[in-house]
């Protein structure tokens, strides 16, 4: 009961958090709930006992991706933003596709038929830790894709630098 | 846990292109020369072309397999790697964005189209994507000062990021369904545990087929191309038409006939609209293009339509064929590019449809060339863009999809109204303005090797034939 | 115990909404974020699946998510900030030089 | 002996090529040299042959094949019977003399090898067409001779009216070809074959035959007959292609002597006689014959009562005697037919000749009300013409008298009910033949000159040469009948109808059945018409020269038809030529080509290059759209996958 | 089943012909485009070249057999069992000495008349004429496509970079609507080789029995491609524009070769491959080539534009065409093949002539010449000959093919015979009308004082003068190529149930 109780909350403010993030006029405003949503969803995280996730949760998505996200939102010219509508003309549409693909996509999940249990359990994993658990995957079982992530994250350095920097030898 | 050293061999090529990749990142702090880079380059992938040869297996515990079909299409990849370099050096001197950074990212963005090619883990599949196409989104974004480029690389990125998380939508109803990331095991668990009408199953692929027909460019998930291509830069434009369309390609043979396989029946239902509407917009909206870029854009959303009935046909030989017309297109279509980066001077864009205006008289080696690769992108033979088509319509109609094919020959007829436009334009039409050419040795180099692959593969095509058939076999 | 599906539809949910912002809103930026959320829906469902089949895989993938999901804000803001530094606005409907 | 017979057509052919390679630089003047060199060896040749048959040779063989393909096989090869011999003589002999009259008429003319070598080319096809021994090679030589008609009257190119006839009689002229080709496929579907004899022989088997055409069963004899007919409707003039004729003098004149009254219009009613064993077979078949030679010999004859072109009323005379003829192959009289074809064949010659000496003199003017007192500048010609009237008129023991006799006698005694009526329309013909030939007569060369001064001081007599011809022509108009005295005269005289015997074996020779007493009643009745006839424009243009004029105007609508030719031309113009040209520009190209194929071609791509225009506005540039799109398309897949 | 011959000649010589002029427009490539006059000399001596050595083929063809003959075969794509397979049988050998003839003439037409970019002329001209020469020898379905739409694109341009006023709507026109034919043939050859297990080998094809179905639906197919380049009556309407445009020498190849490889394509494919179809479509390819008969010849009497009429007067002509290949008799496909030679050369003849005074006057408009004769009368007299050969006057070659033709139609249809004979009568309007207009009456003003034609001109006329006789007095030398193959293809169309007794006794009497 408690634990429906718990979901509940959290299920009930992801979602008017992430309404808000979607409605807000004030882009400034937006980061800020999405700040306040990213931290529930780590709370779900820790709920469904990845605490490693949740970790990474905060730290880089509200530590870092939104951080540069703000930096962003003030170049902007607030002022002007405020002063206009926050959605496109079709809006109207954007909502009744969105609508119906929710009820859909959510008609369908009753028919999802649970896969194979692994051998992760619960128990094992917190035996061992989750970061631990997860820390040896990566190194063994998931090196090359986390070797991709490196370069991927390589690129976008590069990339970042490229784009952004005011003045480029050539 | 003991650390095994995964076997390597099948990733040597890669291994090569990264070492590449960052040397030239690094090379470009001392060599001031560009073109020393690109050529180094050029070398580079010829050398991870050549490990190719002996990359065959299997390694990292099932994730990633290096066989004929993943090796055709890192050929693809290399081909339009080194074709785009050719034709990047003098591009990139005339538009002043000649930054060394530039040749790491595009062995970046190709080191991750042949991830997504080997790729049989979706996670793989999904780090090759988007190492892909971060790199691809920079790249169009290269032209730093010019707004269209910046659109360009916004759109497309925006869009993408949308699609990856469609993508991912889909991959977590799968792993949900069946536990595992593994397109083999996807395959296993779905007929073992008979899944194969859970619609949640149903709901995962379709979001699979939507992730992918937006990598392809297939209607209505190619709204971006236009944009991104008429706005990036002419080498990278042509980069992009084929390079992440065939990774595109492949990654969506590889899925759907993996770990989809036993609902083919579904997914061609999925993918059959989809092929007819491609082909119909692509044709359709080409014709009333003004900028060539942008009718390019279409005409390649079109070849995604065509190149979709070989995939849809679902057999060896459909996929033979689907890899066959890549190949070829990879040619006619960066040919035309090359011959549009021609025109490109530091005053003049040359984007114009109507800046071909008596080509023919002013240049007439350049009309010529960009009539065989008009021609065979119309699929008019002896070019080489007739076999690709043939062959796949050969593939379409012997899997039992003639109807299909004929919709298919009626719209590529259609496209042929706009491919000779073009000519017509050229050959047909007074010159309006002197146009200069700013042709260097390495598009003129890119020119020669397309035009003789279009002509050859077009007369001689038996060898590529058995090779896209080999390789889509050893599938 | 609180059911699969719950998470689910929760997941769904904060994907359809972070869809319906991205189809609806003006500002890039918050077009941006509202993919970032679509992300994080994803995310939610990986991670309660990987709960529910106790299998570490989602986790793997949720943590490789996060990681490109960094890079591409990376790389997206400072495409706006190209784009900001030649046309001021983050407003896509005045974003359309390219069309047709 | 066999290769010479190949000489007969081929010295002609030999000729034309000569004049038409070498005419223009090389002959020039002398171009008539080598016409008649050939056409007089030709001449030769024929008379060997007549000799060959009547010590009764009968020649038949191919020279080679010409066409064969499956079962259908086709030679040129060459029958000569009696009928070919005739031909053959009547061809060659005013052929020949028509060459040399033309080297007098043609004199000075820019295009004289032109001239000849169509003459030659002319003869030649004559020939081909008379010495066929199949369908095929007569229709060869049919169209042969349609071909040399079209560049002879059209010789003056440069006038519209004479372009416009030449093309007009070849045109008309493939309306009857039209019938005549379909005859000949149903002539080998029948007989599997093309040739004569095997056809000929062969026809007796299918006398009861029917076939269905189109979807009607008809006689199968009846309808090879009249589709040969139509050949000869078209090239014989007859109702309903007779319009080409008149047109036709804008020819020059010894072409209008030649071909349009000698020989080439004659080949209708050869076509006839060629068929008679088909034409035999049905009865219905040879009342059309009779029916439609008899409505057209009254039918021209009315008409050229009142014209005033020279030419243009022997013209009609011309049709009017060819009416005669097929009138008498009707009846069943092929011999009378031949034989009025041959006797026609010179004095109608002769008549068209002195017409050109005429215009010689006159300087090209035709109109007869423009002439008069002509015999006073040109007595030759006078009298010979005067001859000629005088035997188309049927004045007793000249040529013209025995064959109209023959025909009259043999419809009035044939026994059938259209045989007395076709008689009584070939009496009332051979009236107006009598009267409108004098008339043209005392106009011309009687009364006073009604022309200009500056044409009265040129009159002269014409050269030479071409006098000399008419009076061998006159000579043939005078005697040739001679050959075919008929036994109610010859016995007293102690003569044969020396032709009715030749012919025999070839065309029959129906007996009659009157009695003698009829026969020279007949003949004494049809003098007198003749005569009346005669009398009768005599009273009106010389005593009387007031009353013609008086009498168009009293019956001035019966005149108008008339001198407009009952408006055939206009008919024609107005149910034939201008629909077509209409349906063509307001249908076809307007509607069919235009509004419906052209649409469709034009109007596919220009809605497929709307649709794309609309299509293309529906990439806004604007992301959210495309995103919503995406979207949507997420949507209907996921409905067409869930829904289905 | 044996169905080929050796090769009678020691060398490969239909390859020889194919490549002989590619050779030359590759050599073409580096002449200097100022050196005008090489060019024109290089162009002439190929296209000569490549017509002697297609001599050849008349004097060695082999004209008892129905086999083919000069046969090559080499593999060129095994996978997918293509073959490079050349071989003539006895319906398609005079198809190529057409093609090399009329290049030959179309080279010597071109000498003057082309202005600009001469270069690029004529190695347009020799790939056409390879391609011609390819698609009439090809024994391999798809070599066959390959060359028959290879040959879109010299013609294309041909048309549309040196054509008239409207060039490029012309331009385009023929070209997608000869591909969008095409393309629907090109599915009907793919579905041909599943079902008859994997081959583009004609002549194995031709052996199997297809289901009757399929047939039909293979028979529209390839009445698609073949329909539109006859060009049978609804979709003849790129063919006066694209006449209209072209420039001389591109209209008298549409008209002397392209547009019989329509009809030859029924013949060699939808005939012996789809019988059972064909003999059941007959009433309708009948009908609709008595329509284009009329049609095309009707339309004619209302054109005011010289190419224009002549281009109808072909719709109407090949009408004649289709009418006798599928009377399905013998004298129908034979006077049907004759005819498609005689076309070409008369059609030909008369692009050929018009050219030569178009050249002088630069109207083609009719009103504005007349009298013509007067000023140029070995022209006026060349042209007559054309004019009744295409009104089809014995002695000519027209009559030939049409007579045959129509005692074919008469044959298979009462109706068909009877409404297409009205095709002679008014074709003698159009034709004569025409020759009126523009020849006779006084002289024009644009037509006073013109030369009469050149040396080179009659060297270009004269050949189709002494075809059109030779073929008109003594057709058997042509026609006996044809009898043993289209005895052969009848046998298979009408399943075997042709008077073969008839044609062994003609074949005696022969003797």
């Amino acid at each position: 009961m408690l634990q429906q109780l718990f979901f509940g909350y959290y299920a009930f403010t992801i979602i008017i958090l992430s309404l808000l993030v979607v409605t807000r006029r004030n882009p400034v405003h937006s980061v800020m709930w999405m700040l306040l949503l990213f931290f529930h969803i780590a709370g779900l995280y820790l709920f469904l006992n990845a605490e490693f996730i949740a970790a990474i949760q905060v730290i880089v998505y509200a530590g870092a991706i939104l951080v540069l996200f703000l930096f962003v939102v003030l170049l902007l010219n607030l002022k002007e933003e405020i002063s206009l509508k926050q959605f496109v003309g079709s809006w109207p549409a954007g909502l009744f596709v969105t609508g119906l693909l929710f009820v859909s996509v959510v008609s369908v999940l009753g028919s999802y038929i649970q896969g194979p249990i692994g051998k992760y359990s619960i128990a094992a994993v917190r035996s061992e830790t989750h970061t631990k658990a997860l820390g040896k995957l990566l190194y063994t079982e998931y090196l090359f894709p986390f070797e991709i992530a490196s370069l991927i994250l390589l690129v976008a350095v590069i990339g970042a630098i490229v784009l952004a920097k005011r003045k480029l030898r050539s | 846990m003991p650390l095994i050293m995964p076997d390597l061999k099948p990733v040597m090529p890669e291994i090569v292109m990264t070492v590449i990749a960052i040397g030239m990142l690094l090379a470009e702090l001392v060599i001031k020369r560009k073109e020393t880079i690109g050529f180094l380059t050029i070398i580079g992938a010829g050398i991870a072309a050549f490990t190719l040869a002996g990359s065959m297996g299997t390694t990292f515990g099932g994730m990633y397999v290096s066989d004929g079909y993943s090796t055709f299409f890192k050929l693809i990849f290399l081909v339009n790697l080194i074709l785009t370099i050719l034709m990047s050096s003098r591009y990139l001197e005339t538009l002043k964005i000649n930054f060394g950074e530039y040749y790491s990212l595009i062995l970046f963005a190709t080191l991750g189209m042949m991830l997504m090619a080997s790729a049989a883990d979706i996670i793989v599949l999904y780090l090759g994507l988007e190492l892909m196409a971060l790199s691809t989104y920079i790249l169009a974004g290269f032209i730093r000062y010019d707004i269209k480029s910046n659109e360009a690389a916004m759109k497309y990125l925006l869009l993408g990021a949308f699609a990856s998380a469609i993508l991912l939508y889909g991959t977590s109803m799968i792993y949900g369904l069946t536990g595992t990331t593994n397109l083999r095991d996807i395959a296993v668990y779905i007929a073992k545990a008979e899944l194969a009408s859970n619609p949640v199953l149903m709901l995962s692929m379709i979001f699979f087929a939507v992730a992918f027909s937006f990598k392809i460019a297939a209607v209505p998930f190619h709204m971006w191309a236009p944009d991104a291509y008429e706005g990036a830069p002419t080498p990278i434009t042509a980069f992009m038409s084929v390079g992440p369309k065939a990774a595109g390609f492949a990654v969506l043979g590889r899925v759907f006939l993996t770990a989809f396989g036993s609902v083919r029946m579904d997914w061609a239902a999925i993918f059959i609209p989809i092929a007819i509407l491609t082909m119909a917009v692509g044709n359709i909206v080409a014709l009333s293009q003004t900028n060539i870029k942008r009718m390019l854009a279409y005409s390649s959303i079109a070849h995604a339509g065509y190149m979709l009935l070989g995939v849809i046909a679902g057999t060896p030989d459909g996929l033979a064929s689907m890899l066959n017309y890549m190949f070829i297109y990879a040619f006619m279509n960066i040919g035309a590019f090359a011959i549009i980066i021609m025109l490109r001077t530091e005053t003049f864009k040359g984007e114009d449809i109507a800046d071909y205006q008596g080509l023919s008289k002013t240049h007439p080696m350049a009309a010529a060339l960009m009539l065989i690769f008009m021609f065979s992108l119309t699929g008019i033979p002896p070019m080489a863009g007739f076999m690709g088509k043939f062959y796949l319509f050969m593939s379409a109609i012997n899997a039992g999809y003639t109807w299909l094919v004929i919709v298919a020959v009626l719209f590529s007829a259609i496209s042929a109204y706009f491919y000779l436009r073009i000519v017509m334009l050229m050959y047909m039409k007074e010159p309006k303005e002197t146009v200069q050419l700013n042709s260097s040795p390495g598009v003129a180099l890119a020119l020669v090797v397309t035009v003789g692959a279009v002509l050859f593969i077009g007369i001689l095509p038996s060898k590529f034939l058995l090779f896209a058939r080999l390789a889509a076999s050893a599938f | 115990m609180v059911p699969l599906n719950w998470y689910l539809i929760l997941s769904a949910a904060v994907f359809m909404i972070g869809m319906f912002g991205f189809l609806t809103r003006k500002n890039v930026i918050i077009m941006f974020m509202s993919v970032e959320l679509m992300l994080n829906a994803v995310n939610i469902s990986l991670v309660s699946f990987s709960h529910y089949l106790q299998d570490m895989r989602g986790h793997i993938l949720v943590f490789f998510i996060i990681t490109v999901a960094a890079a591409e804000a990376a790389i997206g803001l400072a495409i706006i900030l190209a784009l900001f530094r030649n046309k001021q606005t983050a407003h896509v409907d005045e974003m359309n030089e390219m069309k047709g | 002996m066999m290769t010479s017979y190949a000489l007969i057509p081929l010295l002609p052919l030999a000729a034309f090529v000569i004049n038409i390679l070498l005419g223009r630089k090389l002959l020039k003047e002398n171009a008539h040299w080598v016409s008649i060199a050939a056409v007089a060896g030709s001449w030769v040749v024929a008379v060997m042959a007549l000799f060959d048959v009547l010590s009764g040779a009968k020649i038949n063989y191919d020279v080679y094949t010409w066409m064969l393909s499956g079962g259908f096989k086709v030679s040129v090869g060459f029958l000569i019977d009696q009928l070919t011999v005739v031909m053959l003589i009547v061809v060659t002999t005013c052929s020949m003399l028509i060459h040399i009259y033309s080297v007098g008429y043609m004199h000075g003319d820019p295009g004289y090898y032109r001239f000849f070598s169509y003459l030659s080319l002319f003869t030649f096809s004559m020939l081909m067409l008379v010495m066929a021994n199949n369908f095929l090679q007569l229709y060869f030589g049919w169209e042969g001779v349609g071909l040399c008609s079209y560049f002879l009257i059209g010789y003056y190119f440069d006038k519209k009216s004479a372009s416009d006839a030449g093309k007009k009689a070849f045109i008309v002229n493939r309306f009857g070809d039209f019938g005549f080709g379909i005859g000949i496929f149903i002539i080998f579907l029948t007989f599997g074959n093309v040739y004569y004899e095997p056809v000929f022989s062969q026809a007796g088997n299918f006398a009861n035959a029917s076939i269905n055409f189109l979807g009607f069963d008809v006689h199968l004899m009846t309808l090879i007959a009249l589709l040969l007919f139509c050949g000869s409707v078209g090239k014989s003039a007859q109702m309903p292609l007779h319009v080409w004729l008149p047109d036709a003098m804008e020819g020059p004149t010894p072409v209008s002597a030649l071909i349009h009254a000698a020989t080439m219009v004659t080949a209708g009613v050869f076509l006839v006689a060629r068929c008679s064993p088909i034409f035999s077979l049905s009865e219905t078949a040879l009342m059309v014959v009779a029916l439609t030679g008899a409505i057209t010999s009254l039918f021209a004859a009315t008409i050229g009562l009142v014209q005033n072109d020279l030419k243009r009323i022997i013209a009609y005379s011309t049709v009017s005697q060819l009416g005669y003829m097929f009138l008498a192959c009707g009846v069943g009289a092929y011999t009378a037919g031949v034989f009025h074809l041959y006797t026609h064949a010179f004095f109608k010659a002769l008549l068209f000749l002195c017409a050109g000496s005429v215009m010689h003199a006159m300087g090209g003017e035709l109109n007869i009300q423009k002439m008069g007192n002509l015999k006073k500048y040109m007595p030759v010609t006078y009298i010979t013409m005067l001859i000629a009237s005088f035997s188309i008129s049927g004045f007793p023991f000249l040529a013209g008298f025995f064959s109209k006799d023959e025909i009259l006698w043999m419809a009035y005694s044939g026994g059938s009910p259209v045989g007395k009526f076709v008689w009584a329309i070939g009496t009332l013909v051979a009236f107006l033949t009598a009267f409108y030939s004098f008339r043209l007569i005392f106009l011309t060369f009687h009364g006073s000159f009604r022309g200009t001064h500056d044409q009265e001081h040129h009159l002269h007599e014409s050269p030479k040469s071409m006098t000399v011809p008419l009076m061998l022509l006159c000579v043939g108009a005078v005697a040739a009948g001679w050959v075919g005295i008929p036994a109610l005269i010859g016995e007293q005289i102690g003569v044969h109808n020396y032709i009715a015997e030749f012919m025999k074996p070839v065309l029959g020779h129906p007996e009659g059945h009157g009695t003698h007493g009829e026969e020279l009643g007949i003949m004494i009745f049809s003098t007198l018409v003749g005569l009346s006839g005669i009398g009768l424009a005599y009273f009106m243009y010389i005593l009387r020269p007031e009353l013609p004029g008086r009498i168009a105007q009293q019956f001035s609508a019966v005149h108008r038809v008339l001198f407009n030719k009952y408006y055939v031309d206009e008919f024609y113009d107005f149910i034939i030529i201008r629909p077509t040209i209409w349906i063509a520009k307001n249908v076809l190209i307007g509607v069919t080509d235009a509004r419906i194929i052209e649409a469709i071609v034009n109007g596919v791509p220009n809605a497929i290059a709307a649709f794309s225009s609309g299509l293309r506005r529906v990439q806004t540039g604007l992301m959210q759209h495309y995103a919503t799109i995406m979207a949507t398309g997420i949507l209907l897949i996921v409905a067409m996958m869930l829904l289905r | 089943m044996e169905q080929t011959m050796n090769n009678a000649l020691g060398f490969p010589i239909l390859s020889m012909l194919i490549c002989w002029p590619l050779v030359g427009a590759a050599f073409l490539l580096f002449i200097s485009r100022t050196n005008e006059k090489a060019i024109k000399m290089v162009s002439l001596l190929i296209s000569v070249a490549t017509f002697l050595l297609s001599i050849l083929l008349f004097s060695h063809f082999d004209k008892s057999t129905h086999l083919m003959q000069f046969v090559e075969r080499y593999e060129w794509i095994p996978y997918l069992n293509m073959h490079y397979h050349l071989g003539l049988d006895g319906i398609s050998v005079l198809f190529v000495l057409l093609a090399t003839l009329v290049t030959v003439l179309s080279v010597l037409i071109s000498w003057e008349s082309v202005k600009m970019k001469t270069k690029e002329f004529f190695i347009c001209l020799l790939v056409l004429e390879s391609a011609m020469i390819g698609v009439f020898c090809s024994l391999d379905f798809m070599l066959f496509y390959l060359f028959w739409e290879a040959m879109l694109i010299p013609m294309y341009l041909l048309i549309g970079v040196w054509g008239g006023p409207n060039r490029v709507y012309a331009a385009v026109k023929f070209f997608l609507y000869t591909l969008v034919g095409s393309v629907l043939m090109l599915v009907g050859i793919i579905v041909l080789y599943f079902y008859a297990g994997r081959s583009f080998n004609i002549l194995e094809l031709m052996t199997k029995a297809y289901p009757y179905k399929m047939q039909l639906m293979l028979f529209w197919a390839f009445f698609a491609a073949f329909a539109v380049k006859v060009p049978m009556f609804p979709v003849h309407t790129w063919l006066p524009d694209a006449h209209t445009e072209a420039p001389t020498a591109g209209s008298v190849i549409l008209a002397a070769v392209l547009i019989k490889m329509g009809a030859y394509g029924f013949l060699r494919f939808s005939l012996p491959l789809l019988p059972d179809a064909s003999r059941e479509m007959a009433p309708v390819m009948l009908a609709l080539s008595v329509i284009a008969i009329i049609y095309g010849g009707i339309i004619c009497l209302a054109q005011t534009d010289l190419k224009r009429l002549i281009a109808y007067s072909s719709v109407s002509h090949m009408g004649f065409v289709t009418l006798g290949i599928f009377a399905l008799n013998t004298q129908g496909v034979e006077g049907g093949i004759l005819q498609m030679l005689n076309h070409g050369i008369v059609t030909g003849a008369l692009f050929l002539s018009v050219g030569i005074i178009y050249e002088r006057t630069h109207t083609r408009v009719i009103a504005d010449y007349g009298g013509v004769a007067s000023v140029m009368p070995i022209y006026a007299s060349l042209f007559i000959v054309f004019t009744f050969a295409s009104i089809g006057l014995p002695a000519t070659n027209g009559f030939v093919g049409e007579f045959l033709i129509l005692l074919g139609g008469f044959k298979a249809s009462q109706w068909a015979g009877v409404l297409s004979a009205s095709g002679i009568i008014i074709g003698a309007g159009y034709m004569l009308w025409l020759y009126q207009r523009v020849f006779f009456m006084e002289t024009s003003q644009k037509v006073a004082g013109l030369q009469d034609i050149t040396t080179r001109e009659l060297m270009t006329l004269l050949p189709m003068v002494i075809l059109i006789f030779w073929i008109g007095i003594y057709p058997n030398t042509y026609l006996s190529f044809m009898h043993p193959s289209v005895q052969h293809l009848l046998e298979r169309v009408n399943g075997g149930s042709a008077p073969a007794v008839a044609v062994n006794a003609i074949t005696q009497i022969l003797r």
